[in-house]
């Protein structure tokens, strides 16, 4: 873990995203899928706490040597600030932070399945992938055809691609969760890779548990520092030896973790109110807000 | 004039500077290695450490307000056991803070250090056995401040922390669900600065012999100097340490940069020096 | 389903908006008219009247703070009699809001409205002789809040107001001055919002009949929902009036659309609607 | 007083100030030298208060109709913002406020005693001045050169001009007060205008009582809102009749005021420190600071 001053080579639209582009040599030479970067914000502000982004690239080599590439996807104001960071200016960034995900040597048959701006981390695991000679297939799903990141690349780096948003204008008609069956069946996977909203995350976990698949998925939580300071950012993680859970700070043991091990109900925590019952029309959502 | 950042707070313990890190905001120290040189910072407040293990507060447990955070851990911690093998090997335990700003589970109160007669029974119950010195952490916001601050060092704290900060919760008006896991949480960074600085202010009136460290909202050199003038000791910074690991070092700097600039030797020297107006505290004729 | 912003405070009260303007920042209502349209407020809270005439504090009274301010007034006001003489020829005085977060000058104690034999005579003897309800002022951190509201209500207040804001001061490094001329003063601003929420939170809990008017640090629509959500009946604004006049009618605006968005009706339906989860206040399994 | 959605024409740095022109015709039209406008600051900063600057001009002819002038002291972070406004940007601009500076008729001899960018109000009343035939001298004062607000604009508009400096490096080396007697005399003054810090127009105050001259002064006050609604803004004032004094909102009563009526000790509050003495080495300011 590395604390850099990062030059901002440049940001550019790319669908309802930015991607943005740092050179930060000696965090790019050991990024590994699945870890992360902590930046800093702009002080005097209103929003003060580091904002956390997926590592989407690292090169190490060739004319984009020790640069860094993320995926924003712009909901708040600290992402709206980095989407729209100059080129030269300069970013504090540390990093890499967490564990990556782990690929076990023997099996080779690979389901990618990318939420959103998900698929940021998953297409630099699926680069990793293929380099060592795995089979990957995927699945992309989002809203709208602007939130599918880059299609192309996700053709370029599996076999199949299965393409899902809940409007219908890219691909098949909707949710990640509608294309996985076939997709698993196709693929022959032996392994999932996941990363998405919490809610689609845990449908995809149940899916794993009952088809006996191993998986590892990259999980976001609220966090104060992203360095292992401050506790926040826990998931409640059962013991291996199945004497009860720990709550795990994702920022050090994670992002990724094992989805059977992963307390769903406690983490995401569905469970009714006990004020009157809520007005009719109001919307129900399933994962904790924030 | 020989200009030191040291800071004497009696009982023998001297901080090599006045810029501690807050509890609950240096992990388990050995985090921070990497991000910052321990040795240049004042000390390490640990997290607060209860006699058995707790697993703490339902995520989400920390959600950003204007210039602040809310969040609760819910005092999640090892237990007493663990947390004394771990630092049986460290020998620099130097002081004792007890963190006095939370429930009070026996009792079911909300905050126990909003209760005089608890406090001071529960201050010198650790001030007998502690073999340092105790600073007693009071709620910033306690009604009666002045008189739990006498009554800790009565009890035999050798100091205070001002302090632990206010309750507050976060809502999410497009969920209608509370921010934060466990509902209600605790309100720390920037926006604090004031309500620190007041209680800071008033506290050092009535104890003006006890060190006082200061504690809530506290992010730049600056901050730390308005704190020393206000009436104290030493400082501790907690949201400014997850925002930016540097920043105790690099408020110390400021703090050295200051004193030269005013020709002061020591943090001391800043020490309650509020200059307030003559009749202050007396009724304006009408 | 018919939408309305208007909002039933219960005997009589009967508000076109949520969203009034707090105490001490409608000037004396003439300033504003050129800048908003007054009918479209749901009411404007006069400063605090005293008996005689207050000359109030010694400037400064204002200074910046992280998302805040603090400031101090001193209470100026032309005294009863003059503001009696200057409101008799409105018609439109609908409540009393009586200001408990300030000194209790008789008692000297800090602040009046941390106290709760005080909080409730007052209180009451107010109730017994006004023609229209009653509202009682809480301070926001008060220890003990739950028990001055339901004292409160017993003593015949209407409904609350949650809250005045916490004592606060600030100090300018450079000079060692304090930044207020009075030295000590009160925070307000967007800052506070966390700490006000919890208290009505807390508030609305243990009086739920009671109406709420929260105040502290509500500047957008979202805001105001969360105090809705977390049990408020209206809202205040005081220092977003000062950065924006407008802000009171925008903020209405932003409710109403909120309330579409969501298929509600009235901001009624919003009140006190926090999904907590299960088992909330009740202790985790070890 | 309107409140305008006001376009920035151009920012253009001036010495150690800027100077911000916007297009906001209804504010313009009825600007008056001494009062002064309230400008809100970007939202989403630690900062939130509006920020007051004096008209320096205000154009209701010609090419530049409808147009106001600034001077900009950028001494903290709401000014330094305002110093970098981008030209086609707005500004959400509240004027003209204030009462503007009085002109007795018969008085003709006019001395204007300007300090920093206090400078920026009372060139804006020397050219009303010169219009109605008045004979207008100046005291123009500052720490260096580059404070010195546009020195030919102050020779074009005066009949004589004093420029002295902290340091020397423009016109004499001194303060404001040292070419004072001087300048009153030479001009036959009749009447004193002046805007400057509050410790140096103290002392003005004080010369013009010693000499029976009658002044207006425009002075700085904290301001919470700047329309009125807060008395934040006070200045305690004698009344008229001797029965002592009013705290007065600087907003809407002033910021103009006769010195004569200035309660000075009791604005600035030169009150000696109650802890024990400062220790040494510390700075005496005169001033409350904020
Ligand atoms: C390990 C990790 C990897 C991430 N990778 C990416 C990525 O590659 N691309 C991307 O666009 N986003 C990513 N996110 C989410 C991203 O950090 C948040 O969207 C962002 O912090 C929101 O900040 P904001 O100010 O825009 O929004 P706001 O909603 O205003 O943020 C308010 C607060 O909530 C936090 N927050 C909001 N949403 C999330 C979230 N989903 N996860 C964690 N904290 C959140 C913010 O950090 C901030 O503290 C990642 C999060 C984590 C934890
Ligand atoms: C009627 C009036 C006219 C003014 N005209 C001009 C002008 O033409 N050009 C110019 O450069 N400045 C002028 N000022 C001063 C200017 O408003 C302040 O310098 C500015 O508000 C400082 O803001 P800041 O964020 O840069 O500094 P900070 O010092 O960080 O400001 C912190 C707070 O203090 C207030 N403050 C700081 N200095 C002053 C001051 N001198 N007077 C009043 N409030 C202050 C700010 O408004 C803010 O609320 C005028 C002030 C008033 C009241
Ligand atoms: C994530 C987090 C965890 C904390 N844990 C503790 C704790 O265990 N015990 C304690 O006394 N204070 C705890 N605090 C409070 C801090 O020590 C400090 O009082 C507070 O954050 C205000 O200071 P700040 O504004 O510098 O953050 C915690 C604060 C944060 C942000
Ligand atoms: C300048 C100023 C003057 C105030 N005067 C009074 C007052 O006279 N009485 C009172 O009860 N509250 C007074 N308040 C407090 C406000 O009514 C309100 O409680 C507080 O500002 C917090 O709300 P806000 O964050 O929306 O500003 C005043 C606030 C300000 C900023
Ligand atoms: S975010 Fe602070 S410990 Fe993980
Ligand atoms: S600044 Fe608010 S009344 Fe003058």
């Amino acid at each position: 873990m590395k604390r850099v001053r990062a030059e901002v080579l440049s940001t550019r639209k790319m669908g309802a995203y930015h991607q943005l582009t740092v050179v930060a040599p000696e965090i790019a030479e050991k990024a590994r899928p699945g870890q992360f970067v902590s930046i800093r914000m702009p002080t005097g502000r209103e929003f003060l706490l580091r904002r956390h982004l997926a590592i989407h690239d690292a090169s190490r080599r060739g004319g984009w040597a020790g640069t860094l590439e993320f995926v924003i996807d712009p909901t708040g104001p600290g992402t709206a600030w980095l989407a729209s960071a100059r080129a030269h200016s300069f970013l504090d960034v540390i990093g890499p932070l967490g564990k990556g995900f782990a690929h076990p040597r023997r099996l080779t048959n690979c389901l990618l399945v990318a939420e959103r701006h998900g698929a940021a981390t998953l297409y630099f695991l699926a680069q990793e992938l293929v380099a060592t000679g795995k089979r990957v297939d995927m699945v992309v799903g989002a809203e709208t055809m602007e939130q599918v990141l880059k299609p192309i690349e996700a053709k370029r780096l599996s076999q199949t691609v299965a393409i899902v948003t809940a409007d219908g204008t890219l691909g098949d008609r909707g949710a990640v969760m509608d294309a996985l069956p076939e997709a698993a069946d196709r693929s022959g996977a032996q392994v999932v890779y996941a990363a998405g909203s919490a809610r689609t995350l845990e449908y995809v976990a149940a899916f794993c548990r009952e088809r006996g698949l191993p998986a590892q998925m990259a999980l976001e939580e609220r966090m104060g520092c992203g360095t292992g300071l401050c506790q926040t950012c826990v998931v409640p993680i059962a013991r291996k030896d199945g004497s009860g859970y720990d709550n795990l700070r994702s920022c050090v043991d994670g992002p990724v973790f094992n989805p059977a091990r992963v307390l769903w109900d406690r983490w995401l925590g569905e469970r009714p109110t006990m004020l009157p019952t809520p007005p009719e029309g109001l919307p129900v959502t399933r994962s904790w807000p924030g | 004039m020989k200009r030191t950042l040291a800071v004497d707070l009696g009982a023998g313990l001297v901080l090599p500077t006045p810029v501690l890190i807050a509890s609950g905001c240096a992990g388990t120290g050995k985090e921070l290695s990497g991000l910052v040189d321990l040795r240049k910072v004042g000390g390490l407040v640990s997290r607060t450490i209860t006699l058995d293990a707790r697993k703490g507060s339902p995520p989400p447990r920390i959600a950003e307000t204007p210039s602040g955070t809310v969040w609760s851990t819910g005092l999640q911690n090892p237990g007493v056991h663990a947390f004394i093998d771990a630092v049986q090997t460290r020998p620099e335990v130097v002081a004792v803070e007890l963190h006095l700003s939370g429930p009070d589970e026996e009792l079911r109160r909300d905050v126990l250090g909003e209760h005089i007669d608890r406090t001071g029974e529960i201050v010198g119950a650790v001030a007998r056995m502690s073999l340092v010195p105790v600073f007693a952490k009071l709620p910033m916001t306690a009604t009666e401040l002045p008189e739990l601050a006498r009554a800790c060092i009565r009890a035999g704290a050798h100091g205070l922390t001002i302090g632990g900060p206010p309750p507050a919760i976060g809502v999410v008006a497009g969920t209608l669900r509370p921010a934060l896991g466990p509902v209600t949480g605790w309100m720390s960074g920037p926006a604090l600065k004031p309500i620190t600085l007041r209680a800071v202010f008033e506290a050092a009136r009535v104890v003006p012999e006890a060190p006082i460290m200061a504690v809530g909202g506290v992010r730049s050199a600056e901050d730390a100097v308005e704190m020393l003038i206000a009436g104290a000791s030493a400082v501790q910074i907690g949201t400014a340490v997850l925002v930016d690991p540097a920043a105790p070092v690099e408020i110390a700097r400021g703090i050295a940069g200051y004193l030269k600039e005013k020709g002061l030797g020591t943090p001391d020297d800043l020490r309650a020096r509020l200059r307030v107006p003559v009749g202050f505290r007396e009724p304006e004729e009408p």
